[in-house]
Formats: structure tokens, C-alpha cells, sequence
């Protein structure tokens, strides 16, 4: 299990440097120059260059990876250095993912809950009865999940919700712990604030959940081990318990695990609609205005993000499916 | 496994790759707008900053024009530019200081720095707080964009002090509350330039950072009472503020980052007042039975245009394709796909409401006129056009593609994000014959659009704004003439070379200039509306709630 | 020209076992074909038994390079073929064909029956389009299946139509060799006799020589007229068919058709069976000394698990690995648990090259 | 009374092709004790007449008719409940494939526990001791270990051991075994009959075995049931059956059969392929396969009647009597494969 782990980590780290450098290759290809950032628009060359010297922006790109990276390893890589800060308001990246993960975590989180209290029992319910109405209306709602853009289900809702009946805010967001001063905060306001958010972000992963819990119960509902449960007088529930449902939902897990990583990718839409403030919507920005760092701070995170999600599912997984094991 | 992990990287990578997209449209100044009455004083008022954060709210590093919309309300200027509409919002009055005195080379200003200011918190304000606000400026150590040698370059010592040989700026001298200051040579803009933002009073010992502080004592109407980057900043009103400026409401709260049509919406329901990030493109239309009342559209000091390459060799250094050009655009058209209330036609560098501008009429701005297009140019061809790659440009690449077709010309049109096309655009020797680009200038003075834009001494290798390379002796004498003028003469002698170089050279298709379109809550009291021209943003400070 | 077309001397194939955290080393070897040598005459047929995991499969495709041995040598119609490149080896491949165990996965189902059996004739680059579709049809004659069926795909056809079609393809190109893995597995018994008629009479026809891999000694018996035992990746006795159902020497022979059960109930109730305990060790760890001691009736402690036996004739033709051969067959059980004396005097001790 | 009295049974699928009558009026009975095997290829009905008896068809697409008695109880007619309670209980089961008969996520000790709890009102400790003991019984070893052990663990023989203690478990009256050998080696499947047989012994279950293959019928069976295209064709007792087989399908199975006792340089076969059971042939089911058809055998089905004059010893054939003996006299002699 240890050396599985470590052998993870290596690939992770392995995959990090290659993201990272592709990342940066791309971005010194890019003809915008971050040093106008730093010196002003009507800057003489004269002044561009005192910016750039400043900042070690007139260094070759690869220079500038090692720094990026052997920052990493000096300050640690949650240390408050240890990402560089931004190009555009020169803030510590570290503090800014401080700040901005929570808000995706409960973004991706939430949703995820929020897609499998959905997709459980309607994936449940359509393997049992296929072809029936709830089935059938399973399966437009899939359609309608995997075919509507979050953007486009998040105006709808907020439009609907939020501004004609009021009952949920318009795209805002309130802290669950410490929100600003005059600003919504605490348990109740979080969830209410979140709900709109969770809903959108969750449809399309409910949707292919429902698709895949479906399969994966009629699949294992033919099973042998099942007909075996059966034939040994078990009750339905506890055939529905005990032998299909655990087994159905086992590559589910695994599933899981890796599109909640993913649903970071996913949170840029939700985030940025929705006014919230968390790292996709932080990353848009820093992209729209060539702001490397932030760049680099997001992806770091989100590698390591999907690295440890990565990890603790397969782990998780050989946990509870006893014929894996992590050699 | 494995493969799995580099699926879920790799997909993310992409992911956020994908959404590469910019705008970094220019910014900002003036235009005409009730006058502001004495409003009912008190209350909060909620904004929204929509799709984008504060760059910075320090003085020495704020540089973003809707930063300065807010500082406006919190910094005390020697110099300032009042809470008033055109004409009188443009025009310098005294604020921390009375009116200089300037000697006859004008080379030495003398300002005596008023008494009564005082900051927040409780520190009066001195002629040295002068002095440290420009040397915290000009110290390499903040790296600050208002050490752009065009800002503050002619004071003396500016050399030594920004390669930070020294952390006092040699020609400011401070004696009692008399601050002076020496420039190595006469700079009539100077006023205006040392009444930019970066050269406000800061208080003792503010320190040096080049990330910015985000909250510091100030001496204006209102102070940053606190600022979360990313998600909201405080403005309080200022309990030592004496001065005359005025200071309604109670609290500012801006919330950053919000999305501008969940922000709309809110503004309609009156969950917040006003969005200083901009209004939806496709709502502005549906607004019109608002203004005056929650609407309100002002021109900007701001000109939008097509520079065409002059470089030899390139298309456009016939200046008979350029006014053809000129002829052949229709700026209708145009202005039209920018939407409602978008702006106003023009041909000319100079915005009007610019000192100096007069309208001469020399291209057709009612439309396209075809036929003295093609009288000019009949040789046909074939160009490079750089547009943007988001919204109206999308549209505008069209009509001039149509547009030059009419002429026999073919166009290759190629779009970037703005970042991208600057930067490529401003690089020396690009192969491109024509770049759709904006400019606002950033002290109201001529010289920041045509000295700037259209001065040949001006093009560097890289980074030029000068994105016509239009490089014309006689041109370039007239500007350096020009810039030592003062007075009626100076804005007359611009004036002039704005009407020459349109007339005679046509370096750019210039089309429109651009409207500052705001929109407020109903709990906004309308009779308070101020349109502050030279930051051609609504003036925060004088408005008030019902 | 030999008697001999296939000549397999000390064939090997370790599956290697690698740990490790980026670089990857070997740590222990799955013993699949552990040194097995024999030889098939031509036109003869040589049976191959033994239980599943025995290596019979492994050592079928290490003989057609399906994949590569670890050791030992392959001589096919008296030219060596281990170590030939790609190249070199395309010409033998004409001759060398395989009819596998599963007639519904090893057809292409999304290419039409023509070309499945047209394939190889492809491959080979003989013949123009018509011809080859006319070979096909004769082929399709051959394994008696319609010609006119040349445009089907796979999915219409029953499973015993399915193994006709991979016995057709093997044939395109009239090879000298076909190795059966497990042909008729997965039939039903009307089926099964069916093929292996068919296979018996290609046989005779065209003068074709087979390796038949299979479990059940009933169809070995059938088909073959040489038989090799494979226990654990080594071959264990290998005799002509009769003199093997008739008098097996190996203990685990003996096991196995004791243990075949026999349409007649009379037979079969009377009969005296030899069961072995347990399961088939792993070949990632196989028991020391002989293979098969640990579930072996007769294992006789000091020898059994020390000495490896080597394969030696005990009679003609006939030769095992063992070193306490069965005297006689049939045999009860408590016979089989007593070796004669003698009997580890025999066989067990010579040495030498068998 | 017989244990197992099954009259008439039908089992239809509804399918997308259209209806499959996968048991078309089967009926034999199970003494109590005895083994009752029923042989037949694929698709000829033997596995669905089992699970039709269960109650484990999939009830959605399967429609049943007919009387399967055990003790003397319909179990087609049973309320859901108490079929429920029967099964695992009275009746048990096993499976061809024990690598995918076990659940792979349940450690073995916890389904013969869960076996135990579902129809015994007994303490955990108890159900393991019995669920230990069986273990034991069925022979693997290390029982007291392994049986926290995870199916994947465990070899195919003694997967299958395990199946077959979690059927006998509850000491069941009967036990239907569906090709439980199938798909094992012959060592390991003489293991595994031999340990039924003994189990049998002890525990005084009946058993129906299912199977394709007349060896292992011959072997352990009592009496022989024949399927072919869903219905019974010939039911005898074993002796009989082997000795005197009656009908040419049942020969033509021995005749296919390569056989370690009989030398034949020909197997005799049987030529095509199984009915469909969507659209079966008119008449005899076997007619458009058999060398004998007559043209009685293409419009009329042949009743299942005594074939040699026994009265344990039914067939549907319309041969004649001294056909039969002809051919039945051929096969004694070794000339059997010659039918063809």
C-alpha cells in the first residue's frame, strides 16, 4: 500500500512538472507581455526594462520554470511564497488559494452530494423498472443534464429563483466560517447561498450518474452471486442491500473520486456565474488577463487536488472491493 | 490507474487552457451631465464590481480606471479636478493646495499645501505628506506604473531616484507647508500630471510594498476602511474631512467579482445599486425608458479607431489606400455593433470635449461613401487586419470586411484576445496593415493621445502605442512645438495637428468615441447624478440616496 | 526430408513478476512452460491434456511465436524458428496454423466470412481477388458450411458453424501444421462430434499433421495418436494413445482418467477412483523436487520432494517423469499408495538426457 | 409421496423476437434421497425448468403454468413469502460458475452466515459455528482461517465446495445442482461428485442435477431425465436409460460421445443444430435432425410413453418397438456409431 502510494506520488509529480512546463511554454508563446503589467501602458523601454529586471521577468522562460519550481520546494508548497504572486494585483498566490478553496471545495463537495442524493435513487429505480415512466423520465432528464450547459441552467435558475420569486439570492456567496463584515455568513446562509450553485453544478453529473447507476445495477442485478443470494431465500431488500447495491456502487466510487476532481474544471462555469468566489472563477480571470501565476497556483492546486482524490480513492477502493490490491 | 490520473490532469489542463479569452478594452475620461444637487446625506450604498477586482487601492499602484473611480473618493490631491460636470469637472481647481505659483521658465512650481486636512486618522496633512506620496512613488522598490518616465520625468532628480540610488526625489523640496518642485525642463501637462492618483497625500511612514497596502489612512472625503481581495472593500466616510468636496453617503460596500448579468439583475431588484463593472451589452437597449431617471449615458474622453500600419512597405504607406480607408468605413455600422447607447461617430484622434478639438467634418461619418473611396483607390488588394476576438469586434470584422470589398480590397481578417493584439500590434515590423485599438487618455491634456499615438520619435521596438507607425517629420515638429506650449495656445496648436494629420495623412480610420452607460437602483436618488468627466465615471461621491 | 515436422526441445516461458516504484524489476517468474521437449510426426496427431493453468495454452502460442519463449528451441519441418525475425518467420507462418477455443470471440464480428477465411491468403499476398474468393468457397465446401454464405458475418452462424469457420481459415493456405487450443471446448456434444469428424477427416485429406490441446481425455483419446500429460509447465508422460489409456506410468495419469466420468453407470460405480487432494499449486512458487509430489498418492518423502524426475523412456516410445512409475493399470487406490519397492530402483533414478 | 412432483410446467419469455417457450409441458418427480439427473445441450430447457421451480425466473418477462408439488405444496401457486422461506432452506441450489456465484465483496463467512440468519432464528456465534462446521464438512481445509477469506481467494473446486456448503447449510431436502462441474477440471469435478455423493449420504438430500454431460449422469444419477427443445424426450432410470436408450436423439448423444471405453474411428453425429425454441418444428421436435424421421414425425408430436415396456421408462418416439431393440442391440455391440 506504501510503496503504491509513494508510486502514485511520483507519477503525480511526474505529471505535475509536465502540466506545469506545458503550461509555461504556452504562456511565453503568447505574445502578451506581463511586464506592461508591472511598468504601465505608456511605458519607454527604459521603464519596461527596470520593471522586468525587477521581477526576473527578463529572464528566459526556462529560468523562470526552475525559479517556479525551486520555489515550490524552498517555501514549501503551501508555504505563503511558495507560488509566486500575481502579475496583476501582485498578491500572494498561496493566500488567494487559501481563500479561494474552500469556496470551490464547497461548490464540488456540496454538488457531489447533492448529484448522488439525485442520482442514487432515480439509478436505482430505473434499473428496477425499465421502461417505465420513471425510467423513461430518467431518461430525459439525462438529456436534458447532459445537453444543458451549466452557464445556461444557471441563468435559467437565477432568473427563476433568485430574481422572479425571490427565494434564493442572486448569485452571491456568504461564508460558512468568518464572512466579511456586513456580509451574510454562517451554516444557514452558506447553504442557502449554495443551493442554487449546487443544483446547476450538480445536473450533469446527476445526469450521467443516473446513467451509470442504472447500468451498473441491472448489470449487477444479472449476476450470479445475486441469483445465488435468491436461491439462498433472501428477501428482496436485503438482495438489493447487501448484494447489489454494494457491488453496483463500487465503480461508482472510483467514478466519484475522479469527477470530483474534474468538477474543479467544471466549477469555472458554476463559480463564475454565480458571483462566487473560488479558484475556476479565479482562473478564468488570470487567463483573460495573461496573469501566469494565478495560472500556475490554480493547477498546482488542482494537480495536487486530483492527485490526493486520485489516491484516496483507489485506496478507498481497496478497501472496501477486497479482490483489489495495491501492490 | 495511472492512465486514469493523466486523463483527469490532462483534462483539467485543458480545461482551463480553453478558456483563454481577454479583454483589456482602453480606458477612460468625460462628457456632459445634470448638475449634481446638495443630496440627502447618509445611508449605504451597495456596488457591485463586476467580472473583475480593484488592480490596486493604494495610490502609488492603483492604475485601473474603475480603481480610480473609487479612489477618486479617497485620496487627497495638491490639485484636483472637482465633483462637478463638464465644463467645470475637467478644469484643475485647488484642493490640498492653492493654486501654484510657476516661475517664468516653468521649471519651478510652488505649492502651499492648505491647513485643516486632516486623515482619518487624525494625522494632519503637511506639505511633506506630498512629498512622500511622489518618492513612495517614484521608489523602485514599489515598482509603480507612476514611475513611467511620461509622468514625472522632467522633475529633477527623477534618474537617480527611480534606479533607486536615492528614496527622495531631489527636485520636491519641502519647507514648512510649502512643497516646491523643480523640473530639468518646462512641462505644460505637468499640472495634470501631478494631480494623477499616485501623487496624493499619504500619511507617516506608509510603508514601502510593492503587493500594495490594502487599507491606509487617507485624506480625502471618505477612507478604504477595509478590502478583502477577490471579494469586498469597505468605503467609509472620512470623519476628519473638512474640505469642500462632497462626501452623501454614509458607506460604499463594493462587492468584487460579480457576474454582470446576475449584478444586473440585482440592480433591478434593487438588491444592489450599481454595477462599476459595466452593464450586459444586450440589457442597455431595454433600459432607454430609464434615462435620466436610472440610466445615464456620458461621453468618455476616449477614441476608438483602426490604426493603419504607414511602415514602408506595407499597404497602407500609400496615403491614397488610407483615405480611401476613411471613406470606405462605415461607421454606422461600426458604432452600431457595439449596441445601445454605445457612443458617438467621429473621424478625428481628439475626442471632443479634449481641449483644443474642433469638428472639421473630413471624412463621411453618416456612412460609407463608396465612390470617392474607389476615385482614390482602384488598385484593389489585399490586407492583414488585427481585430479582438470577443463581442462587437466580432461584428466589426464583418463590416470591414464588407466595407473593403466595396473597394476591391480583400481582407485577411485575424483575431486575439486585446492582451495579445497590443502586444503584437506594439511590436515593430509586425505584418499586419490595419489594428482595431482604443485609447483613453490618462491626465486630460492633447499631448496623451498625439504625442503618444502619433509622435514617429515615440516608436520603439516593442510595446509601441503608436500602432500606425506613422512616423511624419513635419508632424513630429509640430507635436514638439506643441508640447511646450501652455494656455489657449496650446490647445489651439493640437487642435491644429489633430485636423492635419486626420486631413492630410489619414493614419487612422478613427470611428467613435465611446459612452460611459450606468445604471442605478431605484434607491438612487437620480438629482444627485454627477458624471465626473475626467474619470469618466459617475462621481460616487456626490451621489445620494432617496 | 524427417519423419519429424515439429521438434520442441526445452521450451520455456517465464512470465516475469516486476515490482517496482518507476523502474520496474523482476522479482519471481511465473513458471508457465517449464522445459517441455517432444516431437509430432508428420501427419500424425499429438494430444495435449492436463488441467487448466497445466501450460498447455502458453506453450501452443509459444510454438506458433505467438509469443516469444523464454528458452529452448522450436524446430518446425527441420528449421529452427526461435530467434527468426519477423520477416524471416512469414513464410513458416503459411505453414503453421491455430483453430482456437472460442469460436465467438476469435472471429472479427464486424468483417463478413469471406474475409475472415480470405485473410491469410491476403496476408500472403497469393492470388487475385477472384481466386481468393474462389478458395474461399471451396474452403467453405471443405469444413461443410455454404459457399454461398461467403457475405455472412460471424453473428449469423451457430457456434458449431463459428469453429468450422476458424477451422476454414486455418486451412487457406495448406499448412503443414494446425494447433488446435481447445477446439471444441465450448460445444455441445452433438456439436463437439460434429468438428472433431470434420477435423478427422481434413486430417486424412490433406495429410495434415495436428497438435490438439485439450482437458478432456475423452476427446484426446478420440483425436490423438500420440499423447503428451503436462502437469504444473512440464510434460509429464507422453506415450502413443493406447499405450497411455491403457497403461498409464504416471501417478497423475492414472489420477485423471480415474476421474473421467463414464457413460455407464455400471462402469462408473464399480470403477475405483483415484482422487488427488487440493488444487494445482501456483506456478509462481511450484513445489520443489517433483511437481507433483505434494498431491501425489504415492509421494514417497526424501525422493518425491527432493529429486526433480526427468522425462525417461519406461517402455518403447513410452516415457514419464517419474520416479515411481505404475506398474499396471487399472489400479485401486491403496495400490496406487504403495509403490513397489522395485519401483524406486526404476525410472526415478536414471538421469541423464531422456 | 415423491419430494418433487413437477406436472406440466411452462415457462415463456417474452422477448423482443417474440415469445420463447424455454419449457414446454415438462414433468418428472424426485424421490425423497434419490438424484435425479437431468441431461440435455444447450438451450434444451434444463437450466430454466430448475429456476422456473425456484421462483428465480426474472418475473417481468417470464409467464409460468403448470404444478411443481413439493411436499405435496404447489410451489408456482406459493405466496412470494413462503416460497421465500422454502427456498435456501428446504431447497437449495448451486451453480455452474463458482467464480461468479459467490458475491466477491462478502467475505464466504459472512454469506453462510447470512444463509444461516435468513431462515434460522440464531445467535452470530452460532451461525458461524454452524457455518465453520460446514466448512468442515465440505472439506476445505483451514476451515477455522478461511473462512474470513474473500471468494477471490479460493480456487474454483473450492469455491465450489463453498457453494455447496451454503446450499446444505440448512440441511435441505433438496438440493438442485445446475451443472456444477461444468466448468471445472476433471480432477477437481471427481472431487466435487464425490463429496455430493457423500453429502448426499449423510444430510439424506435429494438432488436434481443438471448437466450436459452423460458421464457425469451416469455417474451419480438415480433416474435420468432427457431434454431436448424444451421438453422431456425420454425419462428412465439410470440403468435403463444406458442400457436400453429408446429414442435417436438420446443415441445420438451417446454416439457423439468420445468415450475412453469404446474405440470408433467415426463418432456418430448428430447433423444441424438445436431448434429454436422462438419457432419450433412441427411434429417431433427432433424430426428435421433424426435419420429416422418418418412422416408421421413432421405433423404429429409423439406422446411420452413407455418405450421398453417399463413403466419408469418413458420416450417420445414414434419408431416401433422392434426398430428400437435394432438399433438399441447396435449400440451394445460398438456398432453404435454407425447409426448415422
Amino acid at each position: 500500500m506504501t510503496r503504491y502510494v509513494i508510486r502514485r506520488i511520483l507519477w503525480a509529480l511526474v505529471l505535475f512538472v509536465v502540466v506545469t512546463f506545458v503550461s509555461y511554454v504556452i504562456f511565453f508563446l503568447i505574445p502578451a507581455d506581463p511586464v506592461k503589467l508591472f511598468a504601465g501602458r505608456q511605458a519607454t523601454p527604459e521603464d519596461m526594462a527596470r520593471a522586468a529586471a525587477f521581477y526576473g521577468l527578463d529572464q528566459p522562460f526556462y529560468v523562470q520554470y526552475w525559479k517556479f519550481l525551486s520555489r515550490l520546494v524552498t517555501h514549501g508548497v503551501i508555504g505563503e511564497k511558495a507560488l509566486g504572486f500575481s502579475f496583476v494585483n501582485r498578491q500572494w498566490i498561496a493566500s488567494g488559494v487559501q481563500s479561494r478553496a474552500p469556496v470551490t471545495a464547497s461548490l464540488v463537495l456540496g454538488g457531489a452530494v447533492m448529484w448522488m442524493i439525485l442520482a442514487v435513487p432515480i439509478g436505482i429505480v430505473s434499473a428496477l423498472r425499465p421502461r417505465s415512466l420513471i425510467d423513461r423520465g430518467a431518461t430525459v432528464f439525462v438529456l436534458i443534464g447532459i445537453s444543458a450547459h451549466p452557464v445556461f441552467l444557471a441563468l435559467i435558475f437565477l432568473y427563476i429563483f433568485g430574481y422572479k420569486l425571490h427565494m434564493f439570492p442572486i448569485g452571491s456567496y456568504a461564508d460558512f466560517f468568518n464572512p466579511p463584515p456586513g456580509q451574510a455568513g454562517g451554516p444557514l446562509q452558506w447553504a442557502w447561498h449554495m443551493f442554487l450553485p449546487w443544483c446547476t453544478f450538480a445536473i450533469l453529473f446527476a445526469a450521467l450518474y443516473v446513467r451509470m447507476i442504472r447500468a451498473s445495477v441491472i448489470e449487477t442485478m444479472n449476476e450470479d452471486y445475486v441469483r445465488t443470494a435468491r436461491a439462498k431465500g433472501a428477501p428482496e431488500w436485503v438482495v438489493m442491500r447487501s448484494h447489489i447495491l454494494r457491488n453496483a456502487l463500487l465503480p461508482i466510487v472510483t467514478m466519484l473520486g475522479m469527477d470530483i476532481a474534474l468538477g474543479l474544471g467544471g466549477a469555472v462555469f458554476t463559480e463564475s456565474v454565480y458571483s462566487l468566489p473560488g479558484l475556476g472563477q479565479w482562473a478564468v480571470q488570470s487567463l483573460e488577463t495573461f496573469d501566469l501565476p494565478v495560472t500556475m497556483g490554480v493547477v498546482v492546486f488542482a494537480t495536487t487536488a486530483v492527485l490526493v482524490v486520485n489516491v484516496i480513492v483507489d485506496v478507498l477502493y481497496a478497501v472496501i472491493d477486497p479482490r483489489i490490491k495495491l501492490a | 490507474m495511472r492512465k486514469r490520473l493523466f486523463v483527469s490532469v490532462a483534462a483539467l489542463a485543458t480545461g482551463l487552457s480553453l478558456l483563454v479569452a481577454a479583454s483589456f478594452a482602453g480606458a477612460a475620461t468625460t462628457a456632459a451631465g445634470t448638475a449634481g444637487k446638495a443630496g440627502k446625506t447618509g445611508g449605504t450604498l451597495n456596488v457591485n464590481l463586476s467580472a473583475t477586482d480593484f488592480d490596486f487601492l493604494d495610490p502609488s499602484l492603483s492604475y485601473a480606471s474603475w480603481s480610480w473611480q473609487f479612489t477618486y473618493l479617497v485620496n487627497l490631491k495638491l490639485l484636483n479636478f472637482p465633483d462637478k460636470p463638464r465644463p467645470e469637472g475637467s478644469q484643475l481647481v485647488a484642493e490640498g493646495a492653492d493654486l501654484p505659483t510657476i516661475s517664468a521658465d516653468g521649471k519651478t512650481y510652488i505649492f502651499t499645501v492648505k491647513s485643516g486636512f486632516k486623515f482619518n486618522t487624525g494625522e494632519v496633512v503637511t506639505a511633506q505628506s506630498f512629498a512622500d506620496g511622489i518618492d513612495r512613488t517614484m521608489n523602485p522598490k514599489m515598482q509603480s506604473p507612476g514611475a513611467q518616465d511620461i509622468f514625472l520625468g522632467s522633475v529633477v532628480g527623477y534618474a537617480d531616484a527611480v534606479a533607486g540610488k536615492t528614496t527622495h526625489l531631489s527636485g520636491v523640496t519641502v519647507k514648512g507647508n510649502v512643497l516646491t518642485i523643480k523640473l530639468s525642463k518646462a512641462d505644460p501637462a505637468f499640472l495634470s500630471k501631478i494631480s494623477l492618483p499616485f501623487f496624493s497625500a499619504i500619511p507617516k511612514g506608509m510603508p514601502i510594498n510593492d503587493k500594495g497596502e490594502h487599507t491606509f489612512a487617507s485624506a480625502g472625503p471618505y477612507y478604504i476602511k477595509s478590502y478583502d481581495v477577490g471579494r469586498q472593500a469597505i468605503i467609509e466616510r472620512n470623519p476628519n474631512y473638512t474640505g469642500s468636496r462632497p462626501h452623501n453617503l454614509d458607506r460604499i460596500v463594493v462587492t468584487i467579482n460579480t457576474d454582470l448579468d446576475q449584478s444586473f439583475l440585482q440592480v433591478k431588484s434593487g438588491q444592489a445599486d450599481y454595477d462599476a463593472g459595466g452593464l450586459p451589452p444586450a440589457q442597455v437597449a431595454s433600459l432607454a425608458p430609464l434615462l435620466g431617471k436610472q440610466f445615464f449615458v456620458d461621453t468618455q474622453l476616449e477614441t476608438d479607431y483602426l490604426a493603419l500600419n504607414t511602415s514602408a512597405g506595407r499597404f497602407f504607406s500609400d496615403v491614397s489606400a488610407r483615405k480611401a480607408a476613411n471613406m470606405a468605413v462605415d461607421r454606422p455600422a461600426m458604432l452600431r455593433a457595439r449596441g445601445a447607447f454605445a457612443g458617438k461617430r467621429t473621424d478625428q484622434v481628439l475626442p471632443p470635449g479634449m481641449a483644443g478639438f474642433r469638428d472639421e467634418k473630413i471624412y463621411p461619418i453618416a456612412g460609407a461613401d463608396v465612390e470617392k473611396a474607389k476615385a482614390l483607390w482602384s488598385k484593389g488588394g489585399k490586407i492583414t487586419v488585427y481585430m479582438g476576438n470577443r463581442g462587437a469586434a466580432l461584428i466589426q470584422a464583418q463590416v470591414l470586411q464588407y466595407n473593403f470589398k466595396q473597394i476591391g480590397i480583400d481582407t485577411d481578417i485575424q483575431l486575439f484576445t486585446s492582451a495579445v493584439l497590443y502586444s503584437k500590434a506594439g511590436t515593430k515590423g509586425e505584418a499586419f496593415d490595419i489594428a482595431s485599438a482604443a485609447w483613453g487618455s490618462d491626465y486630460p491634456d492633447a499631448s496623451d493621445f498625439l504625442d503618444v499615438l502619433l509622435n514617429g520619435q515615440n516608436i520603439h521596438a516593442t510595446n509601441n502605442n503608436n500602432l500606425a507607425y506613422f512616423n511624419q517629420a513635419d508632424i513630429n515638429t509640430a507635436l514638439n512645438n506643441a508640447a511646450v506650449l501652455s494656455g489657449p495656445a496650446r490647445a489651439k496648436a493640437y487642435g491644429d495637428i489633430d485636423v492635419q494629420i486626420t486631413s492630410k495623412y489619414a493614419p487612422w480610420v478613427a470611428y467613435d468615441n465611446r459612452n460611459e452607460r450606468s445604471f442605478f437602483s431605484s434607491k438612487v436618488d437620480p438629482a444627485c447624478y454627477v458624471f465626473q468627466p475626467i474619470y469618466a465615471k459617475p462621481d460616487l461621491a456626490s451621489l445620494c440616496l432617496k | 526430408m524427417s519423419d519429424d515436422l515439429l521438434v520442441v526441445e526445452g521450451l520455456k516461458k517465464h512470465f516475469p513478476v516486476t515490482r517496482g516504484i518507476i523502474f520496474q524489476r523482476q522479482v519471481a517468474a511465473v513458471k508457465a512452460v517449464d522445459g517441455v521437449s517432444f516431437t509430432v510426426k508428420r501427419g500424425e496427431t499429438l494430444g495435449v491434456v492436463g488441467e487448466s493453468g497445466c501450460g498447455k495454452s502458453t506453450m501452443a502460442r509459444c510454438i506458433m511465436r505467438l509469443i516469444e519463449p523464454t528458452a529452448g528451441s522450436v524446430v518446425f519441418d527441420g528449421r529452427e524458428i526461435t530467434g527468426l525475425s519477423r520477416h524471416e518467420l512469414r513464410p513458416i507462418r503459411r505453414e503453421m496454423m491455430m483453430v482456437f477455443q472460442d469460436p465467438y470471440a476469435s472471429l472479427n464480428p464486424r468483417k463478413r466470412v469471406g474475409a475472415i477465411v480470405g485473410e491469410a491468403l491476403e496476408v500472403h499476398k497469393i492470388g487475385t481477388a477472384t481466386e481468393t474468393k474462389r478458395r474461399v468457397q471451396e474452403l467453405l465446401e471443405i469444413v461443410g458450411l455454404n459457399p454461398e454464405h461467403y457475405n455472412r458475418f460471424p453473428h449469423e452462424f451457430s457456434g458449431g458453424q463459428r469453429q468450422r469457420i476458424g477451422v476454414a481459415r486455418a486451412l487457406a493456405i495448406n499448412p503443414k501444421l494446425i494447433v488446435c487450443d481447445e477446439p471444441v471446448s465450448a460445444l455441445d456434444v452433438s456439436v463437439q462430434a460434429q468438428i472433431l469428424n470434420l477435423l478427422k477427416d481434413l486430417q486424412k485429406e490433406f495429410g495434415l499433421t495436428y497438435v490438439f490441446i485439450a482437458h478432456d481425455l475423452n476427446v484426446v483419446r478420440h483425436i490423438s495418436d500420440r499423447v503428451l500429460v503436462m502437469y504444473l509447465g512440464h510434460a509429464v508422460e507422453v506415450a502413443t494413445r493406447d499405450e497411455l489409456y491403457h497403461h498409464p506410468r504416471h501417478p497423475y495419469t492414472g489420477a485423471l482418467l480415474s476421474a473421467v466420468p463414464v457413460p455407464n453407470p455400471e462402469l462408473a460405480r464399480a470403477r475405483q477412483q483415484i482422487l488427488l487432494e487440493g488444487d494445482v499449486p501456483s506456478p509462481l512458487n511450484p513445489p520443489s523436487g517433483c511437481w507433483f509430489h505434494p498431491r501425489c498418492p504415492r509421494h514417497h518423502p526424501g525422493v518425491c520432494d527432493v529429486r526433480e524426475p526427468q522425462l525417461v523412456a519406461a517402455a518403447g516410445d513410452h516415457r514419464v517423469a517419474c520416479h515411481f512409475p505404475l506398474e499396471r493399470w487399472p489400479m485401486n487406490a491403496a495400490e496406487m499408495a504403495a509403490p513397489a519397492a522395485s519401483a524406486s530402483t526404476g525410472a526415478g533414478t536414471a538421469t541423464g538426457a531422456p | 409421496m415423491a419430494l418433487l412432483d413437477v406436472r406440466d410446467l411452462h415457462t415463456t419469455f417474452r422477448t423482443d423476437d417474440g415469445l420463447v417457450k424455454a419449457v414446454d409441458g415438462v414433468s418428472f418427480t424426485v424421490e425423497p434421497g434419490k438424484t435425479l439427473g437431468i441431461v440435455g445441450e444447450s438451450g434444451s430447457g434444463k437450466s430454466v425448468t430448475c429456476l422456473t421451480i425456484m421462483g428465480l425466473n426474472d418475473r417481468r418477462s417470464a409467464s409460468t403454468s403448470g404444478q411443481a408439488l413439493f411436499k405435496g405444496a404447489d410451489l408456482l401457486a406459493m405466496p412470494k413469502n413462503e416460497l421465500r422461506a422454502l427456498r435456501g432452506n428446504e431447497i437449495s441450489m448451486i451453480f455452474q460458475d463458482p467464480m461468479t456465484s459467490l458475491n466477491p465483496v462478502h467475505t464466504i463467512g459472512r454469506q453462510l452466515v447470512e444463509a444461516v440468519h435468513l431462515h434460522q432464528d440464531v445467535s452470530r456465534s452460532s451461525a458461524r459455528s454452524q457455518s465453520l462446521d460446514v466448512l468442515k464438512a465440505v472439506g476445505i481445509p483451514n476451515a477455522e482461517r478461511r473462512i474470513d477469506d474473500y471468494p477471490h481467494q479460493f480456487s474454483g473446486g473450492m469455491r465450489q465446495r463453498v457453494m455447496i456448503a451454503m446450499a446444505l447449510i440448512n440441511h435441505p431436502d433438496l438440493l438442485i445442482a445446475d451443472e456444477p462441474t461444468t466448468a471445472l477440471d476433471v480432477t477437481t469435478q471427481a472431487q466435487i461428485l464425490k463429496l455430493m455423493d457423500t453429502l448426499q449420504k449423510e444430510y439424506g438430500s435429494a438432488i436434481v442435477m443438471i448437466t450436459h454431460d452423460l458421464g457425469v449422469v451416469a455417474e451419480i444419477a438415480d433416474d435420468v431425465v432427457v431434454m431436448y427443445g424444451a421438453q422431456v424426450v425420454e425419462r428412465a432410470t439410470a440403468e435403463e436409460l444406458f442400457a436400453r436408450p429408446s429414442m435417436p436423439y438420446t443415441w445420438g448423444l451417446l454416439g457423439s460421445l468420445p468415450r475412453i471405453d469404446h474405440d470408433v474411428e467415426r463418432l456418430a453425429q448428430i447433423p444441424g443444430t438445436p431448434p429454436s425454441l422462438l419457432n419450433p418444428p412441427s411434429g417431433c421436435r427432433f424430426h428435421p435432425r433424426c435419420t429416422y424421421a418418418m412422416s408421421i414425425c413432421q405433423s404429429e408430436q409423439p406422446p411420452l410413453a413407455s418405450a421398453t415396456g417399463s413403466e419408469t421408462h418413458l420416450s417420445r418416439c414414434h419408431l416401433d418397438q422392434a426398430t428400437r431393440l435394432t438399433e438399441i442391440k447396435k449400440l451394445e455391440s460398438g456398432h453404435f456409431a454407425e447409426v448415422t
